[in-house]
């Protein structure tokens, strides 16, 4: 059964993800996300997956909110508080919203998935290291490619081409 | 860039990611007055000075005093070097009056304003020190020119002060014993200064942080009229001391220190090594002084000059320090115009910061060997 | 590789100056010396006697009222004003004398230079704060009296560095 | 005209105290004392010795010390004190505040001067003290067009993330106050919340000048965190464990800077930059951008982050010690209890009292802590030596630092510890075979 | 474990749900990464949760790879906005229309 900080847990990322869609400043919104992140996080140590939920915390936290910052101060002042939407497609996004939290709430009530529960004990965190380095190591090496790759993407496209590198004038 | 444009003039087509910094007065990296500094990023796009926020008008009160009493006034725009900004002012006023100064207080004028020169570049460095974040290089370039400032204070009276030297000579002699103990904290002082080397000049951050910025090639030096240490360090050699002596400079033996580089390191470095030789003209002087004699020409009351007008200029802690005095027959000058070397090379900043990145600017900017209330008077 | 002997040699030369002596003055308990009992002045050679310009003393024996101190200093501070005593003295009839306002004097010495009559010279007093302006201003007989001062400490030389010892 | 105190009369005083006194006695009796008996009925008390821990048993402790000890010996077990004081926040603060007096006292001696001298008669040991009430009495200014919320939570959050970092150093045997089995991850987890908490703040303060400083700060932690967490790997590597405690515990014959000494210089320059002390004090240039990222803070705000600053000066320091030094590892110099105290009671006279708690600490938790103390001061030390010798260096010549020659470094460090490891040197265990 | 599979299960469904009306809805393009990353998240937490349960240590092991191509994903999608606003000086999607080659 659900207990205490699971249920506060609960409240706070899904409140805050509401908060971060809905909020009218993007700064504030992605702190909202952060909080979100950092709700996941606290889900997977309840899940007895601390390594999981301290990478979820550094990278997501330490790195990803980072990036967003960085990139919602450099957009103008005006559109940080800027909110453009549609109220007809609004209301058609709660609708499909609710439609798919209740479409799949009650399947997912009706299915077994209501009396699974466990008594195992937890997985130790030194068995994922060795499920990288041997039945997922190609994956590993190719999600080392996709990394690099997407780094040097991103930074190719988000480098500024108008600047010369002779700045100085003599 | 191809061709030569007046600094902030191709501002308009990159105008949202230029931002505009006041480094004003109340800035811990600037003295009384503002730069106003324009980066794109982390590189200056634009750079103007903006003295005069000091500004005391020194030179239109010099028209209403006699020339004695001007001689408090003329040394407050740089107490440190109060001996050396006073130096032209007596020379030119000798010219005028026609005084004859005795031998030994042109022996004690040397004394005082290389201690003075001292002083000063001392200050100087201390203030460098903070602006490139090394707080040992404040501490111990003030606490040695404690040495200098005692030195001064057993002179003249005054710690900082000093009104010590007069058309006609110096104000008094000097008191008992004063050579021993003179040429004792200048021997100190030197061992001390030899220290500095391995934990400033040596050290290879201090030199990252300064070599090849802000460079001024020799004729851009020339061109744009800078003096002192900062001509001498884009390999000029050109020292008033030594090209137009004035009063004992020819008797004494002592070198120019010039460097080729021209960057913010030379700039910083020829004031180090001139203090060297500041101490050399000192022991130097001590030795040949004249062990007694007179050491101020006694002028009549209210002395009034003639109907003329006189340059004088000498090699001050900043560069050459002139001034052009005008006189028409009565107690006060009719015109007294002080030309510093400040202000000759506050005209560095613009060319000098273009281009570099936001941490050079107080690299270079202090390197220039600028007080910036000399430079409004 | 250079730099890092560079990093090494600025480490050892900060280290070994932990041993060196402090050169603070520590200052109400110490006080500095100074050469002689302040700034005098020798009218008749036309030259001062080397000391400290600090507060400045007035012989009433010797002051004519002469006001030429006070004309000296109309155009540098304008701190000293000449104020009527309530003592007779043969050489000064007018009974005017000399009181300092030390919240405008720039301590140039000046007006002892302009005395022809030996009477005002500086002492070697410079701790002169009070807490009210009008405090500053010292009338001829504050002015009169000499100041007792204890001041003692030499800047010392040896091989461990200079001290206030 | 200066307003001067009026005059100062002891019995004017004294009667003040007294009318205090009263009026806190009155107040803790009508509403104090009902609140503690509400709070007491509903709380779970401890079983001491068997008997329950009632107010009346906690009040014996005053006429009686063998009822005490057992009470202060459960009480230092629970983990409020823990988070707040042995090894959690009060321990770091006060190492913190020895560290900022020893930093003023030894740069003071570097730079030929003296330091704090007058306050508090010792060497000025009180200046600490007098700098925090000056902290606290002063006004906290905020912009106007300051973004509140933000700037407001900005020195909390940055003090609360300092403390989570310090409640993950352990300090002796058991003496941790969080021990997750992937200690060093929680680590880099939260050390990656500074750059935010200061890019925030710098956002929020909305001037150029702490602007400038938030992106500066956020650029130089980002791209010190690599080398950072690369550096740790081949401890990791050569312990073959996440657990700090465990880490430690791999030390016991062996310190891991004797195998891994490019690791300790790097991890040594990468702490460093993250403090934002100089040589890399960028984000807080005062010559070129007046404070940075701190430009705005005023008053306790401030003190708060200087606080902080300063745990997490602590935090890194130990984190040194405890991953390159062998932590509480040491020779026993702590002399062991006497064993006739625990068994026999003390005698006075003809009275015999027995301590059924003694000793409050044992053994290994007080000689652990010693060598913790000793080394983490050593390397606080270090910390600070350099800004008494470098200038600031620049923001550029620092990112080309960081990414080219510090990574590459770390991977050296990797490389030499997988070579020991497989050339059969060293066992995970961290014990030569 | 007191908490049943159930419970996160439905959570991961309401952020799924919240970041598809993000996505359906939003026209700001920092909003919409917003909600592809709860979506991201959903995914993991469901990941994890079954994996918990089962148990086995490869739920965990893809929900790792999942963060770090979330990761990458967010950076390359930031660099795209930062492009588009470089180009429209807006970060509306409707803006972005007119994007070719």
């Amino acid at each position: 059964m659900v207990d205490s900080i699971f249920l506060s847990l609960s409240v706070l990322t899904i409140g805050s993800a509401i908060a971060a869609l809905e909020i009218r400043s993007l700064i504030y919104g992605s702190i909202a996300l952060m909080i979100t992140l950092s709700g996941i996080a606290g889900f997977f140590l309840l899940l007895d997956a601390p390594f999981v939920a301290m990478f979820q915390l550094s990278v997501y936290v330490g790195s990803i909110a980072v990036l967003i910052l960085f990139t919602v101060m450099l957009v103008r002042r005006e559109l940080i508080f800027n909110k453009i939407e549609d109220p007809r497609r609004r209301y058609a996004g709660i609708g499909l919203m609710l439609i798919i939290m209740l479409g799949i709430g009650t399947i997912i009530i009706g299915s077994g998935l209501k009396s699974v529960e466990t008594d195992a004990p937890s997985v130790d965190y030194k068995k994922i290291g060795e499920d990288f380095l041997t039945y997922y190591s190609p994956a590993l090496i190719v999600m080392a490619l996709i990394l690099t790759s997407s780094v040097i993407g991103a930074l190719a496209l988000a480098r500024r081409e108008d600047v010369t590198s002779d700045q100085r004038t003599d | 860039m191809t061709t030569q444009l007046p600094p902030g003039f191709e501002l308009e087509k990159v105008d949202d990611r230029i931002m505009t910094l006041n480094v004003g007065p109340q800035h811990p990296g600037s003295g009384h007055m503002r730069l106003i500094i324009k980066v794109d990023g982390d590189y200056i796009v634009s750079c103007d000075p903006d003295p005069g926020y000091v500004h005391r008008g020194e030179e239109k009160m010099a028209e209403y005093r006699n020339y004695i009493q001007n001689i408090p006034h003329l040394e407050r725009p740089v107490i440190h070097d109060s001996s050396n900004i006073l130096y032209p002012y007596c020379l030119a006023v000798e010219d005028l009056l026609g005084i004859e100064v005795p031998e030994r207080a042109k022996y004690v004028r040397v004394i005082a304003s290389e201690l003075n020169r001292c002083i000063y570049t001392l200050y100087w460095l201390a203030i460098y020190g903070i602006f490139l974040g090394h707080s040992t290089m404040f501490m111990w370039s003030a606490g040695d020119r404690e040495l200098f400032i005692d030195l001064l204070e057993a002179m003249s009276g005054a710690r900082v002060t000093h009104a010590f030297l007069v058309p006609g000579g110096v104000r008094n002699d000097l008191p008992a014993n004063f050579e021993e103990r003179c040429l004792r904290q200048v021997n100190y002082f030197e061992k001390r200064l030899r220290e500095y080397e391995d934990i400033f000049y040596q050290n290879p951050l201090l030199k990252a942080r300064t070599e090849d910025t802000g460079i001024l090639s020799r004729t851009d030096a020339i061109r744009l009229g800078t003096t002192g240490s900062v001509l001498r360090a884009s390999g000029v050699d050109f020292d008033i001391r030594k090209k137009e002596p004035y009063d004992v400079y020819e008797n004494l033996d002592f070198d120019t220190v010039v460097m080729k580089e021209g960057d913010s390191y030379a700039r910083s470095r020829v004031p180090y090594l001139e203090m060297f030789e500041s101490c050399r003209i000192i022991k130097d002087a001590l030795r040949k002084m004249p062990k007694s004699g007179s050491v101020r020409t006694k002028l009549k009351p209210n002395p009034k000059g003639g109907n003329d007008e006189v340059y004088r200029r000498i090699e001050s802690g900043r560069g050459a320090l002139g001034y052009y005095i005008v006189s028409n027959n009565r107690p006060e000058p009719y015109r007294v115009k002080i030309s510093v070397g400040s202000f000759r090379n506050l005209i560095c900043i613009p060319y000098l910061l273009k281009g570099e990145k936001l941490g050079n600017m107080p690299a270079v900017y202090w390197s220039l060997n600028y007080w910036p209330v000399e430079a409004d008077r | 590789m250079s730099t890092a002997v560079g990093i090494i040699k600025a480490l050892n030369s900060g280290v070994k100056h932990l041993a060196v002596k402090r050169f603070t003055l520590r200052y109400p308990e110490q006080k500095l010396k100074f050469v002689g009992d302040g700034f005098q002045f020798n009218p008749e050679a036309g030259v001062g006697i080397a000391g400290l310009r600090g507060r400045h003393i007035l012989y009433h024996e010797h002051c004519t009222g002469c006001q030429l101190c006070a004309v000296a200093c109309e155009g540098i501070a304008e701190a000293i004003g000449m104020v009527k005593v309530n003592e007779t003295w043969k050489q000064n009839k007018k009974a005017i004398m000399p009181q300092i306002d030390y919240g405008k004097c720039v301590f140039c010495g000046l007006c002892v230079d302009a005395c022809p009559f030996y009477a005002l010279y500086m002492t070697n007093d410079y701790e002169l704060s009070s807490f009210t302006k009008s405090a500053l201003i010292y009338t001829p007989g504050q002015l009169a009296i000499k100041p007792k001062m204890s001041q003692d400490v030499e800047i010392k030389i040896d091989d461990r560095g200079a001290s206030h010892g | 005209m200066s307003t001067i105190a009026p005059e100062f009369r002891l019995s004017r005083f004294i009667a003040s105290l007294f009318d205090i006194i009263f009026w806190i006695l009155l107040i803790f009796s009508l509403v104090g004392l009902p609140i503690v008996f509400i709070i007491l009925f509903y709380i779970k008390l401890p079983l001491i010795n068997g008997q329950l821990l009632t107010p009346y048993l906690a009040m014996t402790w005053l006429a009686d010390p063998s009822r005490s000890v057992p009470i202060i010996k459960s009480f230092i077990h629970t983990t409020f004190f823990k988070v707040a004081v042995f090894p959690g926040f009060g321990f770091a603060a006060l190492l913190a505040a020895a560290t900022i007096f020893i930093e003023r006292k030894f740069l003071a001696k570097m730079q030929l001067r003296v330091g704090p001298l007058y306050c508090g008669k010792i060497e000025g040991i009180l200046q600490l003290m007098g700098d925090g009430l000056k902290l606290m009495s002063k006004e906290i200014i905020i912009p106007a067009k300051a973004d509140k919320p933000i700037f407001w939570i900005g020195p909390l959050l940055f003090v609360g993330t300092a403390g989570a970092f310090v409640s993950l150093i352990p300090v002796a045997p058991g003496w941790v106050v969080a021990n997750p089995n992937v200690g060093l991850l929680a680590v880099f987890a939260t050390i990656g919340f500074f750059p935010i908490i200061a890019v925030l703040s710098a956002w929020a303060a909305n001037s150029k000048w702490t602007f400038i400083g938030g992106l500066r700060a956020l650029h130089q932690m980002i791209s010190f965190e690599i080398p950072l967490i690369l550096s740790l790997l081949s401890i990791v590597i050569l312990s073959g464990t996440l657990n700090l405690s465990q880490i430690v515990e791999s030390q016991k014959h062996y310190w891991w800077i004797v195998f891994t000494p490019i690791s300790a210089i790097v991890f040594f320059i990468t702490i460093i930059a993250e403090l934002e002390r100089i040589p890399f004090d960028l984000p807080e240039a005062e010559s070129e951008i007046v404070a940075g990222w701190l430009t705005e803070f005023s008053g306790m705000m401030y003190g708060l982050i200087q606080l902080g600053t300063y745990l997490k000066l602590y935090a890194f320091a130990g984190l040194f010690t405890v991953l390159f030094l062998g932590g509480w590892n040491g020779p026993m110099v702590w002399p062991p209890f006497p064993e006739d105290i625990v068994t026999h009671g003390i005698t006075i006279g003809p009275v015999t009292a027995k301590f059924p708690g003694l000793p409050l600490f044992d053994q290994e938790m007080l000689n652990g802590t010693l060598w913790f103390v000793i080394k983490t001061a050593g390397v606080i030390l270090l910390i600070l030596l350099p800004r008494g010798v470098f200038p600031r260096i620049r923001i550029d010549m620092l990112l080309h630092n960081g990414w080219y020659k510090w990574i590459g470094l770390a991977f050296v460090n990797i490389f030499i510890a997988l070579g020991l490891l497989y050339a059969g040197v060293l066992g995970p265990g961290g014990l030569i075979h | 474990m007191t908490n049943g599979l159930i419970d996160f299960v439905l959570v991961s469904v309401a952020l799924l749900a919240i970041g598809i009306y993000g996505l359906s809805v939003k026209r700001n393009a920092i909003r919409m990464l917003f909600a592809v990353e709860m979506i991201v998240n959903s995914a993991n937490l469901n990941l994890v949760a079954f994996a918990r349960f089962i148990p086995n240590s490869q739920g965990q092991t893809l929900a790792l790879f999942s963060i770090a191509v979330a990761a990458s994903e967010v950076a390359v999608g930031l660099a795209l906005v930062i492009v588009a606003y470089r180009m429209y000086k807006n970060i509306d999607i409707a803006d972005f229309r007119s994007l070719k080659g």
